[in-house]
């Protein structure tokens, strides 16, 4: 296979072979967490590396997120680069003061003396029925917390390429990854490698509008703006990937040519970061905009089960449209 | 087996029928999952019915149960209708949740069986909180709360013992040993596997039941529920098995079919059947007619299901705060 | 004393008296958490109701804040009207979820069957150098979840009268006590009670800009407006006093009148409560905006104990004033 | 008092001088404290000096520690210098942490000191990453985590037991169970106040000591960390008893003067000093020159706080991220 060969691979397939790849390169990475070994993840991403790399670095653990969560910081100040899977967003409530009073407070709080070169992965999102309490999408909302970096892979050369620079950071990085995606397939270069987790990505460019979104939420954007150009509107597509550090100078720059922007965010809708998103347009291009920038999130409700609710409380293409002809016609 | 008390026919077939009512249904249910009728995470019971029957035997009507996501079969036993069960997994307005649950959030009020909680040890505090409030208003009402193995490991677990042994809380704690959280064996998870010896660190009355034999757990249930009236929670470890994977999803590749047909031959149907047949209590006509009446039941329970509607799009945001009792 | 006495009174001692009326005024009421009793609470608000209550309505719980939280949901849902102190919001963390997946999600999920009158109040925010474990101001986060309602009391009146319209709610209300107010005097009429928990408050009229607080910061948007009326500029006053459900109008009628805002918020600036009410006057008064909504929230750092650094991550009255004049002027 | 190998003299004198280090060190800070030199929370660990010295007395140089929000005495007794924690509670830049932890957050990275932890439990889970860490890079050494007696009521010490026992983590729990967490006595919050009984429901090796017996201490430690370094993880429960308030802010209302006068008589520093006295192995010229040798140390301490300087403002946003070792 030569390096420029493309591969049709799976989200999940680029998740694992990111992990394995950490592995590989790495013996002082180690992956753990709910299933991860036995089962092969909860969402298969991990099959097969149990086999390959033993039950020391593959480590099943009991279900005690907050145990395990903490565990991983502290294996991370102990020299180790610890993938912790917490299976998913739903359950990090549990070890939510770990996160927040321990990993995303340590380096501060001990005067900048220790680093925590910890990754935790987390399944998130909606939309397969599966109801209130295994639905929620709380990465933008965790978005809040300093001394944490949060990612979002969206596509498939982030699913491969996040991982390697986050097991680099001396800090903690949360890694989000939509439920939504793990069969989305496509082709990658066979020697993908490494991306930034820095900067947003324009996925799409357009004159007209901005279609700010993320994670689960990207198909959404561009699928509006598929619709949108058949009507004449030329949506720009930003995928913000890296939920904090926020990059919002991509936003802006985009601002600055399109005037109009709306939010896709599959938070609640109240203290979404499509708030944050907003506020930030407002406080850094309000006198480029030419309409109020518009939000289109998941309605607040806890997730009913039954499917025609569920697809009314998410976000969906349709609105995005609506949202974008009403700005771009001026109404 | 054992059996403190001589078994009656009455009692027996009773037994037996719960416990078919709750196979059946679910066996339908997985037909029903495949023909696309019902979606989402669908967690089964099989295997494990003599727990949930036995158990629920020896509550009364005012008391309460608080389950998993595992609580089809806790739902049927304890009253609330298949049709209103069914029609929860359909989604449908009818539903005992009116579809807003789904398989994992049944709820029912009249029957006092509260969720259905699919965060693993979320339901233990609640149960607490509901004998806390009998407890202060004098009512002698016992909380039976289900759990699995697995929520053992959970911090929330240790915090609800604690916390019910110290104020002498109401609590029939039913523990659903099946062996596995998911994929993780037990012996991968627990450094200490005798569950009931947990207990005894909260100075809680604590014993393991065998969990496939359903006049054994009612027995002891009915001890439990006795010394709980008296004012002292209990721990039960019920030792079952589930023959189904963890949920529709699973693949269930983490342990070997030998284990499986091993657990088989302990089956709670067959073993009941049995014993009732060696005692000379019960006729192949009494089985054919338990069930023609659950297939009968389960039959109307969809039938009620696929008439069932949908509550409007535009209701979306109701009940997200309290409308009153009308609900 | 009659009825329209005034009687002088801290805000502990307001928050003292009102749960001490709905427990002489309902039997279902009780009280528990960590130290209420025999300490008399960490902040002394419950000093003396062991005494007068004993302990099966005044219970001292021991430090498992997820399990008393729970138990606090399954009381109400068992009948009682409990109120469940969490010593602070620090460690509401340990409890989130019970709170967001139960507290929040039972009575939506159960298709409307349940009611959750719980009350569980906390005292919240930094300022006394208890550095960065202790000094979190998670209220306005914890406002982005649907199934709440959440309370932020600022003055003696809100003190002594959001508790009683708070148990009497259906559903589960949250009370953020800052914990620089307890020590607050003032006067209040003698027979003060229930007041509303549906409002924003206006507490100074003025036609320049809007000051928008809540909790802690009011004193801070207070002293603002007075040194901006020592230049001239007459700043309106909003104290949002409920979280959730946010009452957006009362901030969208006066930005109809002044055409400016500056939101002050102890909060992280990246996801506070401040980005969600500038988005909201985004989304519904920006054709009213003469100048971009301006916040002034915490630095987005974990608080550092030093008093000087504490004081300088804090949103401070001078930064306010600055940013008012700035809008004000047009700059 | 237990005595497991004969005192020696210049052993003896070195425990005692560490009590006395931890004891006079916080006389000191209450001085500053009511001069305002030090603010926020503090909690002093006065009378609880033995559980420190005798521990940390156990522990290699490589071996880590990691503490509570009462932790002046670990982080002394392990080795930071009183300047740097006293610039620390001063705020100064000169601070073990910069003067961004304060006395709740005493961290250094030399001494493996993993801190000062303001969240009940919260250092738990940390201990066990730390051991794993250690184990899965092969590395002998032991992680000795200190909580209080109200942590044992949190769900992370339940989920830090079982995970540290189920994976052989070398930790070495030190639970300082001085009867009361805040103002509750450990009768109304435990449903089983014997805390090494509850190391049994993991299979961990679990003893209680009289934690006002230094040489108890330091023996009990030794033996826990031979095992611990032998790959399993051990509990001590150490009883002591604070002298002081639990924080500068707490009137100590739930507690009789009688019973802190109790402890008071099996306070570890006269404790040891006279069973010094009676071997013959001190004279009062020796307890002397400790002191004075601590007064010194703790003038110089102060003198080095006083002469630190405050961080400059615009270096607040600092550290969120990390900046590299150059710290
Ligand atoms: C807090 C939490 N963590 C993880 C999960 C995902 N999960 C669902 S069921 C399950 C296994 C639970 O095992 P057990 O308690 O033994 O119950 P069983 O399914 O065997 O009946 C897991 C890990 C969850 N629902 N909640
Ligand atoms: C999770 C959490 N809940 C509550 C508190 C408030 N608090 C601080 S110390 C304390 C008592 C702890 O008692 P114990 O563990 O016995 O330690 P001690 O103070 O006696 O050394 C409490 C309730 C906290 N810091 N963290
Ligand atoms: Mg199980
Ligand atoms: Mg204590």
């Amino acid at each position: 296979m030569s390096a420029s060969a493309m591969v049709t691979v799976s989200y999940r397939e680029a998740m694992r072979a990111a992990i394995r790849e950490a592995l590989l390169g790495d013996e002082r990475v180690f992956l753990m967490g709910e299933d991860v070994g036995a089962y092969g993840g909860c969402f298969g991403v991990s099959k097969g590396l149990l086999e390959e790399f033993g039950p020391e670095r593959i480590r099943d653990t009991p279900l005690s997120e907050s145990a395990f969560v903490g565990a991983g910081i502290g294996a991370a100040m102990g020299g180790m680069r610890p993938i912790v899977e917490v299976m998913t967003v739903n359950f990090c409530l549990l070890a939510l003061d770990q996160i927040m009073n321990n990993a995303a407070t340590i380096t501060h709080m001990s005067g900048g003396q220790f680093a925590i070169p910890l990754v935790i992965r987390m399944t998130t999102g909606a939309g397969r029925q599966v109801a209130a309490q295994h639905s929620h999408s709380l990465e933008g909302w965790l978005a809040h917390i300093p001394g944490l970096r949060l990612l979002a892979p969206a596509t498939l050369a982030d699913a491969r390429g996040m991982l390697a620079l986050s097991l680099e950071d001396p800090n903690p990085v949360l890694i989000f990854e939509h439920g939504s995606l793990y069969n989305m397939e496509g082709e990658l270069p066979a020697d993908a490698g490494a991306v930034d987790i820095e900067r947003a990505a324009v996925r799409r460019t357009g004159e007209h509008v901005t279609l700010i979104a993320y994670g689960g939420t990207l198909s959404t954007a561009m699928q509006a703006a598929d619709e949108l150009a058949g009507a004449g509107i030329e949506a720009e597509v930003i995928d913000l990937r890296v939920l904090r550090p926020l990059d919002d100078s991509t936003v802006i720059e985009s601002l600055a040519r399109t005037h109009r922007a709306v939010i896709i965010d599959e938070g609640w809708r109240s203290g979404s970061l499509a708030a944050e998103v907003s506020a930030r347009i407002m406080e850094q291009a309000f006198y480029e905009l030419d309409a109020p920038v518009a939000r289109v999130c998941s309605a607040e409700v806890p997730m009913p089960y039954a499917q025609h609710l569920e697809q009314a409380a998410l976000p969906q293409a349709s609105t995005v449209v609506a949202e974008a002809r009403r700005m771009v016609g001026g109404g | 087996m054992s059996a403190e008390q001589p078994l009656e026919r009455d009692h027996g077939l009773h037994l037996l029928s719960q416990m078919l009512r709750v196979r059946r249904f679910e066996e339908k249910c997985v037909e029903l999952y495949s023909a696309a009728k019902i979606r989402g995470f669908m967690h089964l019971y099989i295997g494990e019915e003599a727990v949930a029957v036995g158990a629920i035997e020896a509550l009364e009507p005012d008391d309460a149960v608080v389950a998993t996501y595992r609580e089809h079969g806790h739902a049927l036993v304890r009253g609330v209708s298949a049709g209103a069960i069914m029609a929860e997994m359909y989604g449908k307005l009818e539903g005992c949740s009116r579809g807003r649950g789904g398989s994992m959030h049944l709820f029912d009020a009249a029957t006092r069986f509260y969720g259905g909680n699919a965060i693993v040890g979320g339901g233990l505090p609640l149960a607490l909180g509901l004998a806390l409030a009998d407890k202060l208003q004098g009512r002698e009402r016992v909380t039976a709360c289900f759990f699995g193995d697995g929520a053992v490991a959970e911090g929330e677990f240790h915090e609800s013992m604690n916390l019910a042994a110290l104020w002498r809380l109401p609590v029939l704690f039913c523990c659903e040993n099946n062996l596995y959280a998911m994929g993780t064996a037990i012996e991968r998870y627990e450094s200490e596997t005798e569950l009931a010896l947990k207990a005894a660190s909260y100075e809680m009355p604590a014993w393991s039941v065998d969990g496939m034999d359903v006049i054994a757990v009612e027995d002891a249930a009915r001890r439990a529920t006795a010394e709980v009236r008296g004012g002292m929670p209990c721990f039960l470890e019920l030792r079952t098995y589930r023959f189904r994977a963890h949920s529709m999803y699973d693949p269930d590749l983490y342990r070997s079919k030998e284990e499986i047909e091993h657990y088989k031959q302990h089956d709670p149907i067959p073993g009941l059947t049995g014993r009732l047949e060696a005692a000379g209590l019960v006729t192949a006509e009494d089985i054919e007619e338990i069930e023609r009446s659950v297939a009968e039941e389960i039959e109307v329970a969809i039938a009620f299901a696929e008439a069932g509607t949908l509550e409007p799009v535009e209701d979306l945001e109701r009940f997200v705060y309290w409308e009153g009792t009308t609900a």
